[in-house]
């Protein structure tokens, strides 16, 4: 076990940089997840630390162990690690069993224990009753289901994984998390995840690294990054919320209700130099009185559980709330808001 | 001007200048000529015949039996040339089907650093040559099955000759070309062939000589023939006339041949006319043998 | 279902390809079988019965059935080890090794037995330098059933060759990727994940190398005739040689049981191919390619040999018979001459039109074929599986019986005017063309229909929905997709027909001669090396019109030129 | 425009039956989405409608016009369809313009108009830059969405969705689904739309087909779903929340907190006859009183907003609820619970 170490990596195909100056440090078997808009460089990431793409300059390190460098390049063979594709990458010509017992016959384990060993992968994805199928004959979930068995049957020191989860639906998702958990705790490998999905991301990771256009944006555990995100973009990205446009202010605290109505109401075109981020659960719908701010509806859309409400602000703004039960579009309501976090302004 | 069409086995540049001098002295006649081995050119023949038509007029083709093969199918058309009488008898078909126009002998041929000097046939199935010699398949080659009739029709060989080249690992290729390359190369060092190849190519530098042995070789005579069904009957009469004619043997004796005009020199590198003996051969016999001479070849030879 | 699922102009369209087909393909081979039982009587001895009874036959078939199996095993080994090395690999000078591999097949392989036989032989330069030469007249392991179908192996790899690299083209690079992750070596790799995805190719190639062989005549003839080894070609002329009344229908039937082992070995390739049916072309994934790194070097050497074998040594055998005054003089400053290509230049005005005749013929038999190829593929692949290979079949056959029997069977079919139209065809160089597109009908189609198989459907589909006609899919989408495969198929068809040899032989005439008849012509009648002076022209031709299209390459879609980058 | 209507369709694939006589009447101009777990026959649906599949049997019907039935077939290219691939479908040989202008092409639109068109097209998904890359050259994210700018750039009358959005980030899918939600209300085509994420699926969608192995279990508006869902397996299936089995009580009715204490706390093997879905946002923390269940903590897990908590109950079951606060695993609680629904067993 060793701890896998990106320094001053970039990368570039022909005329774009794609890696820009990348450095993380990745602690032997931690869960690290890597979250970031498409086409950041994810799966370029992942590609870079799997050996597949050289990297442009800087170096990757496991341990004392330099895996790729401009010099020198360990091939992936002699890496031990394992992946998943986010194209799944399954072999046309194997049924499932073979395609997920392909790992074990190379590392020569035979007879029963293969079998066995096949089966519990299989399912684990629910997929027993699949195993002679050709890939061909699947559905898209299927075919990720046979990736993820295919990449958790051998026991890697670093394990991969590309969007294991983009096609599957949310209860077949739940359960690969808690496997993901498991296996995670049982074998202690090193785990980059890469996602979209931040409530996965958060969920499954010890720290995530959010990339921007090829650079870190920020490196922190998943309650850090929700509460605290750096800058506006970053305050955008994760998680629900609104960005407001407030009067100036000490960035990276917290602002109270008084303060906070406060700076809102204060804003205009010349006096708004800070932001802040309202999560929705900060704001509270209450009876018209001092404390409080009025809003518009502007449209309101059910999401199961609750409702989505995006309100407008006097000066225009914008502002997500959630709300138990329909409201009108038009009708004017008012609000509390509990806190925010004022806001970095982006470079 | 009338066409003629002419089938005919003579190498590409014989066949040219034979149609030239042809049409020369016959300008209204314009000649359409196709060249082919016998044997493709005789499956072409019979392929148009089965579908019902007659394309050449004339034939100008490797051998006799071939001819008498045609006659027995009634596909050709006796003609009385008046240079009949220049020919030996045995040369052409006495009802007139068809005459043949040169001698091409098989002999032995020998590379010029070949240790050994074959002067007969019999030679060739001493111990010495075990290894040695190619010959042209009678399987495969009109003019190497002729040679294997007249063989082992004569007394001192027969067919016990043929089983001691058989034990002499003699090598049978499928015509006369391959002989001349295995033995110009150095594969082989002797082998039996017939003449013009062998003196030609030893005239230009190649490192053989051609040799007729002492009991006389066995020969094909590229008879002319017309077809029954011809078109063009006139013409291919005047083409008949042409090749048997002075003129005619003279061009045979200019590419290298043995005139069959009795009354014609011989080209040079042969020997006089009167030392190259000739086999006794029956076309027609020999016809009728065909089928049986292959089988007890292939027998022999393919064990 | 297929028709339903057509829209009218490819409606009209498959008519009219399945008639040509018909015409092309079927009729020939139809007018062999009623010329094969014409003759069929119920007495003991038909020729077919004779045929059939006797031993020889069986011989034969034995003898071919070996030799074109250990040919096609020979083909693909070799096609396919140079299609993986050029086509995967980091190797220097890729395009030069791609273009060398295609010109032995331009070399009459008489001219290659014969080189070897030389270079081994008694009168080996090489050898006799070192002393080590055999005595005069020793046994040469050429003679042989495995030197016939070594010869036979080589002259068709490059089929295997062009079949194959198409698809390794398309192979995804992420199923490598796959691989490497689960710790597979490069070795297993090969065998485990890159053999079994271009199963589909291989055994296409195999089929094409297998076909060839079966009615290759020269090789055997050469090789196989000297030491009494009968296969069906060889047995199939001796047959002509024997020039009886019943020659044609005991061809025509030993034709057919080369058409019945065709027929078996395509069931066995259907049988193959089964499970290789899957998309790969349409991943939109970068295309495999595997760092040979210390072993760069000793496989270039390797693939060095191997070409100095099968084209350089035999090459320079050709080239130096043509300096020669006559065959067996040995080169050297007294003897070299122009001689053959002066004569041939300046006296044959037959080489000129040779040369015009062939280079139109393959020309068009190429281009023809490559546009019959697109819609036939298309509507083939759209056939049950049962249907597309009993039609599949069918195209094999007349590529598979010998050339000179195809010809029986065109001047059968067209000896006598056309009706209606009242024109003949036999005696012009329409036949041979005709004769030419349905021989080589299924050299073009089977890359190409190889190439279509693996065609991700929903590529198609995606266009569909764009409201794309069936033509315009073809035009748009499949044929883009699919055109180095188009282009592989063209090319061969191009170097096989510009030499072509038995087929012309018997449908030539005056004015219309080929350059294999030519070539063949003269070497038969002694003059080889006025046919070795023309063999090297021929070479030099299709290398600079090789050379000429890469020229081109910029211009044309990627891939579709083999020896261009 | 015309209803779309699926009668009795059934689909077999060699030896199984995928889709099991399935009837849907698809109005006109609406937004339908069809949810499942993976490999209960989604994309089939969406193949047979597109005209790839030929239904087994049953009648696809666009207005009087049978598109599809064992008898007849109408080719894809003559049903004026728009559909997103699941697996993308890009010409590898065209650039991204190309593959986003083919349709227009085939219309034979051109010049300014065509590359006005494309260039919206791309603009929609954020792909202006990419114009000239081949697909191969683009990330996961960035090639489902040259898919989805090609299937909205004509203007179709039907459109169909197999999961667009899976491989992009949050942001990213909230702005497709603005997108899509004008496009409808512009275009006013019929959107049938195939996802595995329920919120999306409730969110755009007027009605919601939910399958479950090839057969349709539930055909309702989001919210009917949501909030009566008909059985346990729906009751699983759709949004969060915990299905109880409780002592005997009718099904599909609304039970409140006092009814429910009581059967949940009656419950026993022999009488545990009924099953009732708890919402998570239906429990609330309360300090011990008579009125409230006792709980144990079991897992705690951050999801950004705010925790999940699995609780136990006394007799071992179940219970998710949401909580601000972290809790500590293996701690006492109380909750109240304010309702829950009575669903049917499955059959
Ligand atoms: N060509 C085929 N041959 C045999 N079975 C198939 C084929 N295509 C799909 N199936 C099976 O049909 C079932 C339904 O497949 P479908 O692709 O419609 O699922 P889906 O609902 O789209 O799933 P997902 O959400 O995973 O994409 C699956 O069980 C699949 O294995
Ligand atoms: N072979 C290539 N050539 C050129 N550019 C490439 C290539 N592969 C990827 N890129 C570009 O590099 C950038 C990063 O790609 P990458 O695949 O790492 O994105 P990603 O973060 O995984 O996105 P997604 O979530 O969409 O999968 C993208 O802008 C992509 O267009
Ligand atoms: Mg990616
Ligand atoms: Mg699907």
């Amino acid at each position: 076990m060793a701890r896998l170490i990106l320094h001053n990596v970039c990368k570039q195909f022909s005329e774009q940089r794609v890696i820009n100056n990348l450095n993380l440090s990745i602690e032997p078997g931690s869960f690290v997840a890597l979250l970031g808009p498409s086409g950041c460089g994810k799966s370029t990431i992942l590609r870079m630390l799997a050996g597949f793409e050289p990297v442009s300059s800087g170096e990757i390190r496991h341990g004392e162990r330099c895996l790729s460098s401009e010099q020198q390049h360990v091939p992936t063979e002699a890496r031990n690690f394992g992946m998943v594709f986010q194209s799944y990458a399954l072999w046309p010509h194997m049924t499932v069993a073979e395609n997920v017992g392909y790992p074990l016959k190379i590392k020569k384990i035979k007879g029963v224990e293969k079998e066995q060993r096949i089966k519990d992968a299989l399912s684990v994805v629910e997929l027993e009753d699949y195993a002679n199928r050709l890939p061909s004959q699947l559905s898209g979930g299927q075919r990720q289901r046979v990736a993820l068995a295919r990449s958790l049957v051998t026991e890697p020191d670093v394990v991969l994984f590309d969007e294991p989860l983009a096609n599957l639906d949310r209860h077949l998702r739940a359960t690969m998390e808690a496997t993901f958990r498991a296996f995670h705790k049982r074998t202690k490998a090193t785990i980059v995840y890469v996602t979209h999905d931040q409530s996965e991301a958060m969920s499954l990771a010890d720290h995530i690294a959010v990339l921007h256009k090829g650079q870190l944006v920020q490196w922190a555990t998943p309650e850090e990054l929700y509460n605290t995100p750096k800058n506006t973009w970053l305050a955008n990205f994760i998680g629900r919320g609104s960005v407001l446009k407030v009067a100036a202010i000490e960035p990276l605290q917290y602002v109270k209700t008084d303060t906070l109505h406060q700076i809102v109401q204060m804003v205009n075109a010349s006096a708004a130099t800070s932001s802040i981020l309202i999560r929705p659960h900060d704001i509270q719908f209450v009876e018209e009185n001092v404390d409080a701010l009025s809003v518009q509806v502007r449209t309101c859309i059910f999401r199961g559980e609750r409702y989505d409400v995006e309100l407008i602000l006097n000066d225009g703004q914008a502002l997500l709330a959630y709300s138990e039960y329909p409201m009108i579009e038009g009708s004017k309501h008012y609000v509390r808001l509990i806190q925010a976090w004022a806001l970095e302004e982006d470079v | 001007v009338e066409t003629l069409t002419l089938y005919t086995s003579q190498p590409n540049k014989d066949a040219q200048m034979t149609v030239d001098a042809f049409e020369k002295q016959n300008p209204d006649i314009k000649v359409d000529w196709v060249r082919d081995g016998t044997t493709k050119l005789m499956t072409k023949l019979r392929a148009e015949l089965s579908s019902g038509v007659v394309k050449p007029d004339v034939l100008l083709i490797a051998d006799s039996v071939t001819m008498e093969s045609m006659v027995a199918e009634d596909y050709l058309y006796a003609y009385n040339s008046p240079f009949k009488k220049d020919y030996d008898p045995a040369l052409y078909n006495e009802k007139g089907f068809y005459y043949g126009t040169k001698l091409i002998t098989t002999g032995i041929v020998r590379h010029n650093r070949a240790p050994e000097t074959p002067l007969d046939w019999s030679d060739l199935a001493n111990t010495e040559y075990k290894n040695q010699v190619a010959m042209p398949s009678p399987l495969y080659s009109g003019a190497a099955l002729i040679h294997l009739a007249t063989l082992t029709e004569s007394a001192d060989l027969g067919w016990t000759y043929y089983e001691q080249l058989h034990e002499n690992k003699v090598m049978a290729q499928g015509g006369n070309g391959g002989v001349l390359k295995a033995v110009s190369s150095g594969s082989k060092p002797y082998g039996v062939i017939v003449d013009f190849l062998a003196i030609r190519e030893s005239r230009k530098g190649s490192p053989i000589e051609f040799i007729f042995p002492k009991t006389g070789v066995s020969m094909v005579t590229e008879p002319v023939a017309i077809m029954k069904g011809a078109q063009n009957k006139d013409a291919a009469k005047r083409f008949v006339d042409f090749v048997l004619s002075k003129p005619g043997q003279q061009l045979v004796l200019d590419q290298g041949y043995l005139p069959a005009r009795s009354d014609m020199p011989v080209p040079d590198g042969f020997p006089n006319r009167a030392d190259i003996k000739l086999m006794p051969f029956d076309a027609a016999k020999t016809l009728e043998n065909n089928a049986a001479n292959k089988a007890r070849f292939s027998a022999i030879f393919e064990g | 279902m297929l028709i339903r699922s057509l829209d009218s102009q490819l409606r009209w369209l498959s008519l009219l390809l399945f008639l040509l087909i018909a015409l092309i393909s079927l009729l020939p081979s139809l007018r062999l079988l009623t010329e094969a039982v014409t003759s069929v009587s119920f007495t003991a001895s038909s020729p077919l019965s004779d045929v059939l009874s006797s031993e020889r036959t069986w011989r034969a078939l034995k003898n071919s059935f070996y030799t074109s199996s250990l040919g096609t095993l020979i083909a693909v080994l070799l096609g396919s080890g140079f299609a993986f090395i050029v086509s995967l690999t980091n190797i220097r000078r890729r395009p030069l090794w791609v273009f060398c591999f295609m010109l032995p097949m331009m070399i009459p392989p008489q001219v290659t037995a014969l080189s070897w036989l030389q270079l081994f032989g008694p009168a080996s330069p090489l050898l006799n330098t070192f002393g080590i030469a055999p005595a005069l007249g020793s046994a040469n392991p050429m003679y042989s059933a495995e030197g016939i179908a070594l010869l036979l192996g080589i002259q068709s790899a490059p089929l295997v060759f062009l079949a194959l690299r198409t698809q390794l083209m398309n192979l995804p690079q992420d199923m490598v990727e796959a691989a490497r992750m689960a710790s597979a070596s490069q070795f297993r790799i090969w065998i485990d994940i890159i053999v079994p995805l271009s199963r589909s190719a291989l055994v296409a190639g195999a089929a094409l190398a297998f076909v060839s062989s079966l009615g290759n005549f020269g090789i055997p003839a050469m090789l196989g005739i000297p030491i009494n080894y009968l296969v069906l070609p060889t047995l199939i002329y001796q047959q002509m040689a024997g020039f009886g009344e019943d020659i044609l229908s005991e061809v025509a039937g030993l034709s057919m049981i080369i058409a019945l082992l065709v027929l078996a070995g395509m069931l066995l390739q259907q049988w193959l191919q089964q499970r290789s049916q899957y998309a790969l072309i349409g991943h939109t994934t970068q295309p495999i390619f595997f760092d040979l790194k210390k072993a760069r070097m000793p496989t270039e050497f390797a693939l060095g040999m191997v070409l100095s074998f099968i084209l350089v040594i035999p090459l320079i055998g050709l080239i130096i018979s043509s300096f020669v005054p006559a065959l067996g003089m040995p080169l050297n400053s007294n003897t070299f001459t122009l001689n053959a290509y002066v004569e041939m230049v300046s006296n044959q005005g037959s080489t000129a039109r040779a040369f015009v005749n062939s280079g139109m013929l393959a020309f068009f038999t190429a281009m023809v074929l490559m546009l019959v190829c697109l819609p036939l593929g298309y509507l083939l692949m759209r056939l049950p599986m049962r249907v597309r290979s009993v039609v599949a079949s069918l195209i094999e056959v007349p590529y598979a019986i010998p050339g000179i029997v195809l010809a029986i069977a065109f001047i059968l079919l067209f000896a006598k005017p056309l009706p209606i139209i009242n024109v003949s065809l036999y005696g012009t160089l329409g036949i041979i063309f005709l004769a030419y597109l349905s021989c080589f009908l299924s050299v073009c189609l089977k890359p190409v229909m190889t190439a279509m198989s693996l065609l991700d459907a929903s590529l198609e589909e995606a266009a569909q929905l764009a409201g794309a006609n069936s033509i315009q899919r073809l035009m748009h989408i499949i044929l883009p997709l699919t055109a180095p495969a188009f282009f592989a198929g063209g090319l061969l068809v191009f170097l096989i027909s510009i030499n072509e040899l038995t087929v012309s032989a018997l449908l030539w005439s005056a004015g219309n001669e080929t350059l294999g008849v030519l070539i063949f012509n003269l070497d038969e009648s002694g003059d080889s090396v006025l046919a070795s002076a023309i063999s090297v022209l021929v070479v030099l031709l299709v290398a600079s019109l090789m050379a000429l299209l890469s020229l081109l390459a910029p211009r044309l879609p990627k891939g579709i030129i083999p020896w261009h980058d």
